[in-house]
């Protein structure tokens, strides 16, 4: 078992050297061998699933310095999820990659990603975790500023700082763990936390909402996520937004849920309402977005809340003593967790081939690409379907069962979760319409209609190993959404950890019973049925249309010569609706500047801008770093280069000491 | 001999007038008048080590004396003055405060000196306030450098510094080893020399008169 | 055997002096460094065990001497091998002649003889000598290209740092009386011809009969005289512009090795307060000026346009960290602030000599003017960042390591205010340093600089930034035995048990 | 028996709406169309020539038939006339919500396939409206499936009671509104027009003809049939048999047509009296009803039913 831990690692480090030695040539190999590393960590995943908590391997240097590597079921979830998303990514890679610039330091740098998000997952003390977490920052950070442009360095900036803000206080919340623990290994420090007093047990949850969810992307530390994972090459922001904001979520679950235990209610409460408004805010900006890819990270916002609703549903429940319920809520929470990763993955891939053959971002200047990228349309529907949680794929069941969670939530005794759970549900379902919506625009502009510009004329199918990256995700995109029974069954034992009980999910046959709500859910039994019914159609029309006769015109033009694509509606048109209902939310700029030949009848020309800024940088952050600034510039007067003032720092200085110290 | 001394406080006195030639610093506004009463200043210390020398035999003691005597009281001023008539018509140097309020301040400093210094010390030295008054000097020396602008006056500054350390030194523990003591003198004989350096391109880069402070202020932030 | 320590870099300056033609200089200045190198190695092992003395005890090597000799051989190894490199680049370009290439390399060599005295003299006076030699050294170094900038700049040097020193001088005559005192109640000598010691190993054997109340005050004033030099704020005013206007390697060494030189004064100092009646006087005295130089520090970085002055000002708020970790007192504290001495140093060096490189290819050192070093320098360019990240405190480095060492004992003794604070401006620190070098590794080049490396005679310094940066790394994940066994007796010598 | 009940919504769908249509008429003073029409319409359709845009792809041609399926499969999970239904297990009313968000996603991007303005616009304020309805929907259902304390859509039917609780009473009117944002009409959408400024289902399908037209109206009149359903078996169960003995299932599709009678009428008044609003007042329209729905939830956690 841990020699595919150790087989995994040396993969992974072969292909991290082999992509440098072969550093412009064919670097295929390289994410061959990663992979194969991929796979033999998916392995010890399971088997990590299916096993007592072992320690890995631990080296100790000195009393401060020692790794120490455990891995239990929780562990093992998560580095089924990465290598799943590896796998793919890995083998996408090899097409992606090929003819782009210094592309072996980007081998490189992938591997030691990856192995720095399992070391993550894997390690067992505190020091372990920092230096292993702020290695996967970095390289994460190298790789958004990958192409070492202005407005990347930018996104690298912004970025990197806003995940430090969060390692400070993930650091502050270790020590304050060590301090009143005295362990600096997990193992130690869950054993001694049960008798931590509550003002330092709340403190920690405070601490680690902020400090995880940074890297998760929580509302509103999420500005970092649409400004890095656009800027990175198209398989890394699907590494980023499909895995690591999941570690972030790991680490609240290893702190919050694993070690603390069981907390007062209003830590769960609390939970669901920052899910609540992280999935709502997350939607609505990603459906305004016309950057394919800042959408995308914007959805990932959204699917972080939705998976914060599940967890903080489960820690409600838990703390009212209903311990079957927190456990199914926590398996939807863990369940959106891998959907999230399998179809976020596809949909940055497919948007990365997107991108890769248009050489644009921007949804305004695509169209009509289903005729010349069939595949990837294909693929890319069934990710907008996953994500959408339509029926039959991942996205459905996890969300379904949020639904049934928040609803049994019901069952807890204070007001504030009987209220907070129904209005996360509402929540939700807002934020599930609005991923319709925007899922629609996100699919249909670029792909369907006509061409808008030449960068849409001249795309054309990716090459074949992105193709089959894809497929895989889209493959398993379905598979989740069929057979959850089983997918559930693989990791119950990490829901079971989490939520302290012995728990079977309740399925059997393809059939989800949940025996306290009394609802099913058979995403199968859907299928079939609508197979059937498909058949039955058929038949149905023959029987009374008889023979089929179609014939190829144009489009309705309202009797105009043709249709040309500007005429078309635009993806900014398509959501405009939304910006004028929620401007309250958006708080668009909108400014009409008409160019008149004779005021107030001769119009020579009107130019329009509708433009929208996040508020939260433009309210919350912005006043921050100008005090901070303001300050800086106060204390640099000091410094004025005269050295009498100096001098007279010296005498002023040695006075106080004489006076106050001595 | 030692007698009289200890009647007529001898050691007092000169540790006073000590005091009193930094102080008068902060009325004069000649360079020539600092040298001037820079010398008086050593001559006194030299004066001193020389007593305590007559108080306990000890013949290093001479030696510094004298060494004190040599290098401060002749060497130093003749170098200063050397400096001074190399740059032409240097007579007045402005003060950043006036006079009066220079005077204040220095008070001031000398009342802190005396207050925080008044506990918890035991001076086994035989001026009881010895320490404190070389203290005040040493601050009284700094507060020069800081108020005068010219280059010159920050080096006599750093002089005034000295001899207060040195009146500490030896009035405190009646010497230091002797090998300190050349180092000491050594080291401040090596100062003053490559300051005048500095000072000379000074004057050539920035083409003033009396190496004026205020245009060393290209480096700030 | 440390006679031929002291020896070595005389000799070296002399010959230096002495020899006419550049490659002679230059080969005479790797063989003095390389064979001071060699020569301390075996009294650094030797010391680890017994303290050494030489000559009537005026000079010694205890566990801590040891320690600040082993960062100062490999820095001034390492500079020296960077000088030839940055040097010859001055004099193709004709910036100056032999006779200045003479000088430089005289005075890096006195440089270096004065440090190792500082560090190996048991006598407090002749440490203090040695200090103030340092200043007189440094600062014809500091305005060795004679331009506007760097006169004026070794002015405020020699000025603010004699100034400072000469308080020190006070501190150094107060510790002689105090020891006198006891003396004297010890063996009652006569009031007349008292004797005191200046001896820092007897000094330490008497330290707990001293009267506190003398030696505090001596504290102050020797924390003022040493600080200065070290750079604690708000006494650090000529550590910038020294920095800025040196020779590079010249600010390598005076941030990577004088700084702590200073710092061991006040170290010693300590000792003998730890000794005495209250320890926590001392430890507040230094927890105070290590954050204030901290958050000035922040200040100076946020909004700071000169990359050289950047990393001055980084070197404040590294040091102040030391008196941090010295300040807490506890075994950990002071192990890390020891830890974080080599590291700084480390980073420092490998910072300083990867910005040389950058500046002799952009010709300037204003931030906004460099853009795109990591296009244009893919070596050195890239190390500049990694450094960057180390030194604003990132893992795996290994500056990461002696803070969190730190921070972790700061808690250990519930110090939550330390804590806090630092914590808080370290991320501020943090957030300065990686935009300014952020802005400078990416973004658009300048037209006009050429891309690529530089040219194969140049390759000393590259070598040099190269194995720094994996030193810099190894250290991050590993701390080898020596080192550690060096750093556990070190502090046994400073917490005095 | 029981899993034949699906059928009755297929089946008399398109009878329900020419109920509504003859109704409106007669509101309106008009004989109108034989209530039969929409049967006529269909057929007519299924017969009729197919003429395709040359822009559309795939998706195009698949749309009619997911629409068609994803509605029967939802009707396939109501309770009708019995309770007594084993497609139950094949998901619950979210589930239901659902499905039939399937159909909407892939008939909005059908309207984006040919490439014309009017499609634009069609999907645009499909996708608005749905927005605004779906999470009232939901917080009705959750008003009801929280009291019934299951979201299965049988055992929310269960209960045999005349008095609604307040909480249903709030419930009941959001879900009503929610009923006509839904199925498109007035004053959110006018079913029979085809002015540019003012259709959003018609603006969706204007450019299929022939049977794929006839998929999507049917599975339109299922849809608007299976809201009507989902309304009575969530608010007004009375009535509904339990099992499948012949005369429980003859009364209770009595009382079944009864209902569906009653809220024809009432879409008829409603849509006879009410004029058709600019797009952009209807989420004022629906806002108030989602007010409703929020106080329906509140009213349940505070006075308990």
């Amino acid at each position: 078992m841990i020699s595919f831990f150790y087989l995994g690692i040396i993969l992974f480090l072969a292909g991290a050297i082999a992509s440098l030695i072969f550093n412009q040539r064919a670097n295929g190999f390289a994410y061959i061998l990663t992979s194969t590393g991929a796979v033999c960590f998916a392995i010890f995943g399971v088997l990590l699933l299916s096993s007592p908590p072992v320690s890995i391997l631990s080296i100790s240097t000195t009393p401060i310095l020692e790794f120490v590597f455990r891995g239990d079921t929780i562990s093992g979830f998560f580095i089924l999820v990465i290598s799943v998303v590896t796998f793919s990514v890995s083998i996408y890679s090899i097409g992606y990659t090929k003819g782009m610039a210094n592309k072996g330091i980007l081998g490189f740098l992938l591997s030691i990603f990856i192995i720095s998000m399992y070391a993550v997952v894997l390690s067992g003390n505190i020091i372990t975790f920092l230096i292993s977490w702020e290695t996967m920052s970095i390289v994460s950070y190298f790789l958004v500023v990958f192409d070492t442009q202005e407005k990347s360095a930018k996104a690298g900036f912004i970025y990197g700082l806003m995940t430090h803000v969060g390692v400070v206080f993930i650091i502050a919340l270790f020590l304050i763990l060590y301090k009143h623990t005295g362990h600096m290994d997990f193992a130690g420090i869950k054993a001694a936390a049960g008798n931590l007093p509550d003002a330092v047990k709340t403190i920690i949850f405070i601490f680690a909402i902020i400090g995880f969810g940074t890297k998760a992307g929580i509302v509103p530390l999420h500005t970092w996520l649409p400004e890095a994972h656009p800027a990175a090459p198209s398989n890394i922001s699907s590494l980023m937004s499909g895995v690591m904001i999941k570690v972030g979520i790991y680490g609240i679950l290893r702190i919050v849920v694993d070690i603390l235990g069981v907390g007062p209610e209003w830590w769960g409460t609390a939970i669901i309402i920052i899910g609540a408004v992280t999935s709502v805010l997350g939607i609505m900006y990603a459906t305004v977005e016309r950057d394919i890819k800042r959408l995308l990270a914007y959805c990932s916002v959204e699917n972080i809340g939705i998976i914060l609703l599940g967890i903080g549903t489960s820690m409600v429940l838990a703390s009212n003593g209903l311990y079957k319920l927190s456990a199914i809520a926590m398996t939807a929470g863990l369940y959106h967790t891998l959907n999230h990763a399998v179809y976020k993955g596809l949909l940055f891939l497919s948007a990365g081939s997107l991108v890769h053959s248009t050489h644009t971002k921007n949804l305004e200047e695509m169209g009509g690409l289903i005729k010349l990228m069939p595949y990837t349309a294909f693929f890319f529907l069934i990710g907008s379907v996953s994500i959408c949680a339509l029926p039959f794929f991942n996205g459905f069941v996890s969300e379904w069962l949020t639904y049934q969670s928040l609803l049994s939530n019901f069952q807890a005794m204070s007001a504030t979760a009987k209220v907070a759970a129904p209005l996360g549900g509402a929540a939700l379902a807002f934020s599930g319409a609005l991923a319709v919506a925007c899922f629609v625009k996100a699919f249909g502009i670029p792909f369907l209609g006509l061409p808008r510009s030449h960068h849409a004329t001249g795309a054309k199918e990716s090459s074949l190993p992105m193709l089959v990256g894809m497929a895989i995700l889209a493959l398993l995109c379905l598979v989740l959404g069929i057979f959850p029974g089983h997918t559930i069954k693989l990791f119950s034992p990490a829901v079971s950890s989490l939520a302290g009980i012995e728990y079977v999910f309740p399925s059997g046959k393809g059939v989800i019973h949940l025996s306290k709500t009394a609802a099913d859910l058979s995403p199968l039994a859907i299928l079939v049925a609508m197979i059937a019914i498909f058949m039955a159609a058929v038949v149905l029309i023959r029987i009374i249309g008889g023979k089929s006769k179609t014939s190829y015109r144009d489009s309705w033009d309202c009797g105009i010569s043709s249709l040309t694509p500007r005429m078309q509606y635009t993806a900014t048109a398509h959501t405009n609706p939304f910006r004028r209902i929620f401007e309250k939310v958006y708080l668009p700029i909108r400014n009409v500047n008409s160019i008149y030949i004779l005021k107030p009848l001769f119009l020579k020309s009107i130019s329009y801008t509708n433009e929208i800024v996040p508020s939260f940088d433009k309210y919350l952050y912005n006043p921050i770093t100008d005090f901070i600034y303001s300050i800086s510039r106060k204390v640099k007067l000091l410094q004025s280069g005269s050295i009498h003032l100096y001098l007279g720092y010296i005498l002023i200085t040695l006075l106080l000491l004489l006076l106050f110290w001595f | 001999m030692k007698d009289w001394m200890d009647l007529l406080y001898v050691m007092d006195f000169v540790s006073i007038g000590i005091l009193i030639t930094a102080i008068s610093i902060n009325s004069l506004s000649q360079i020539e008048a600092w040298i001037k009463a820079y010398m008086i200043n050593s001559w006194l210390l030299s004066l001193l080590i020389f007593f305590v020398a007559v108080k306990n035999p000890e013949h290093h003691l001479y030696v510094a004396s004298t060494l004190t005597f040599a290098s401060k009281g002749v060497l130093l001023p003749f170098f200063l003055k050397s400096i001074v008539r190399q740059m032409k018509k240097v007579q007045v140097v402005e003060t950043y405060l006036s006079t009066s309020l220079s005077l204040i301040i220095s008070g001031i400093i000398i009342a802190i000196v005396y207050v925080s210094l008044g506990k918890g010390i035991f001076v086994t030295g035989f001026s009881s306030f010895v320490l404190k008054i070389s203290v005040a000097v040493i601050l009284i020396g700094l507060f020069i450098m800081i108020t005068r602008r010219s280059a010159i006056a920050q080096i006599l500054g750093l002089l005034f510094m000295e001899n207060g350390v040195f009146l500490a030194g030896f009035s405190l523990t009646f010497g230091m080893p002797s090998i300190v003591e050349l180092g000491v003198v050594f080291d401040l004989l090596m100062i003053v020399i490559i300051m005048g350096v500095f000072m000379v391109q000074i004057k050539q880069k920035f083409s003033s008169d009396v190496a004026d402070m205020d245009q060393l202020t290209n480096l700030k932030g | 055997m440390i006679g031929l320590l002291i020896f070595i870099p005389l000799i070296t300056a002399a010959l230096c002096f002495l020899v006419k033609n550049r490659r002679g200089i230059e080969y005479i200045n790797l063989i003095g460094a390389a064979a001071l190198a060699i020569a301390a190695i075996f009294p650094i092992t030797a010391s680890h065990s017994a303290t050494i003395y030489f000559f009537r005890e005026m000079f010694f090597m205890d566990a801590l001497s040891s320690y600040f000799m082993m960062v100062l051989i490999f820095i001034a190894f390492v500079v020296a091998m960077y000088s030839v490199d940055y040097m010859g680049r001055e004099f193709k370009k004709g910036v100056i002649g032999i006779p200045e290439l003479r000088q430089y390399y005289a005075f890096l060599h006195l440089f270096i003889f004065s440090m190792v005295f500082a560090i190996v003299s048991n006598n407090i006076a002749f440490f203090w000598m040695a200090i103030e030699l340092t200043t007189l050294v440094t600062s014809l170094l500091v305005g060795f290209y004679r331009s506007k900038e760097s006169v004026e700049a070794a002015w405020k040097y020699i000025i603010l740092c004699t100034v400072s020193i000469t308080f020190g001088l006070l501190g150094v005559f107060l510790i002689y009386y105090a020891s006198t005192s006891v003396y004297e109640s010890t063996y009652q000598v006569s009031r007349l011809g008292i004797i005191g010691t200046l001896k820092w190993s007897e000094l330490r054997g008497i330290a707990h009969e001293m009267n506190p109340e003398t030696l505090k005050l001596a504290f102050i004033f020797i924390i003022v005289g040493y600080g200065a030099k070290a750079g604690l704020a708000p006494i650090h005013n000529w550590l910038p512009d020294a920095y800025s206007q040196a020779p590079t390697p010249i600010s390598a060494l005076l941030s990577g090795v004088l700084s702590k030189c200073a710092f061991l004064g006040i170290i010693r100092i300590v000792i003998l307060g730890n000794m005495s009646l209250d320890t926590s006087y001392y430890n507040h005295l230094l927890l105070i000026f290590g954050l204030v130089s901290m958050g000035i520090a922040a200040a100076f970085i946020l909004t700071q346009n000169n990359f050289k002055r950047l990393l001055a000002y980084s070197s404040i708020e590294h040091i102040g960290i030391m008196a941090i970790g010295i300040g807490i007192g506890s075994f950990w504290g002071v192990y890390g602030a020891l830890l974080h001495l080599l590291n700084h140093a480390i980073v420092k060096t490998l910072l300083f000599f990867s910005t040389g490189r950058v500046r002799l290819k952009y010709n300037s050192p204003i931030i906004d003017r460099v853009r795109g070093a990591i296009v244009v320098l893919p070596v050195s360019g890239t190390i500049m960042l990694l450094g960057a990240l180390a030194l604003a405190g990132c893992p795996p480095f290994n500056v990461f390591l002696s803070e969190f060492t730190i921070l972790k004992a700061a808690i250990d003794n519930g110090n939550w205010v330390t804590f806090a604070l630092f914590i808080l401006f370290a991320a501020i620190v943090f957030g300065g340093i990686f935009y300014h070098f952020g802005n400078m590794a990416f973004g658009k080049p300048g037209t006009d600089i050429e891309k690529g490396e530089e040219k194969s005679e140049y390759k000393k310094s590259l070598m040099a930034i190269i194995a720094l940066a994996a030193i810099m790394l190894v250290l991050g994940l590993y701390i080898p035995g020596f080192l550690d066994g060096m750093l556990n007796s070190s502090v046994k010598i400073i917490t005095g048990n | 028996m029981e899993y034949l009940q699906f059928l009755i919504i297929i089946i008399f769908s398109p009878l329900v709406q020419g109920i509504i249509k003859k109704l409106k008429a007669n509101c309106q003073g008009r004989v109108g169309a034989s209530i039969l029409q929409p049967y006529y319409d269909l057929i007519r359709l299924f017969k009729k020539e197919m003429v395709f845009s040359r822009v559309t792809s795939w998706i195009f041609k698949v749309t009619p038939f997911i629409v068609f399926i994803s509605t029967i499969v939802a009707a396939m999970m109501i309770p009708v006339i019995t309770t007594k239904s084993s497609f139950g297990l094949m998901g619950d009313v979210i589930a239901l919500i659902y499905i039939l968000a399937l159909g909407r996603f892939f008939l909005a991007l059908a309207a984006l396939d040919a490439g014309t303005s009017f499609g634009g616009e069609g999907s645009s304020r499909e996708m608005i409206v749905s927005i605004l309805v779906e999470p009232m929907l939901m917080l009705c259902i959750f008003t009801v499936a929280i009291t019934a304390g299951s979201t299965n859509i049988a055992m929310i039917a269960e209960p045999q009671s005349f008095v609604l609780s307040p909480s249903h009473v709030l419930a009941l009117l959001a879900f009503l509104i929610a009923i006509i944002a839904d199925t498109g009409r007035v004053p959110v959408d006018n079913p029979d027009t085809h002015l540019e400024l003012t259709m959003i289902h018609e603006g969706m399908i204007l450019e299929y003809s022939g049977r794929y037209l006839a998929l999507i109206e049917w599975s339109h009149y299922i849809k608007q049939m299976i809201l009507f359903t989902l309304f009575v078996d969530m608010f007004v169960p009375l009535g509904i048999a339990h099992d499948t003995e012949m005369t429980g299932l003859i009364m209770s599709s009595g009382v079944y047509l009864l209902k569906m009678l009653f809220l024809a009428g009432f879409m008829a008044i409603v849509e006879s009296t009410r004029a058709k609003v600019r797009v952009f007042q209807i989420p004022s329209i629906v806002g108030g009803s989602f007010v409703l729905a929020v106080l329906a939830l509140l009213t349940l956690i505070m006075v308990g039913k």
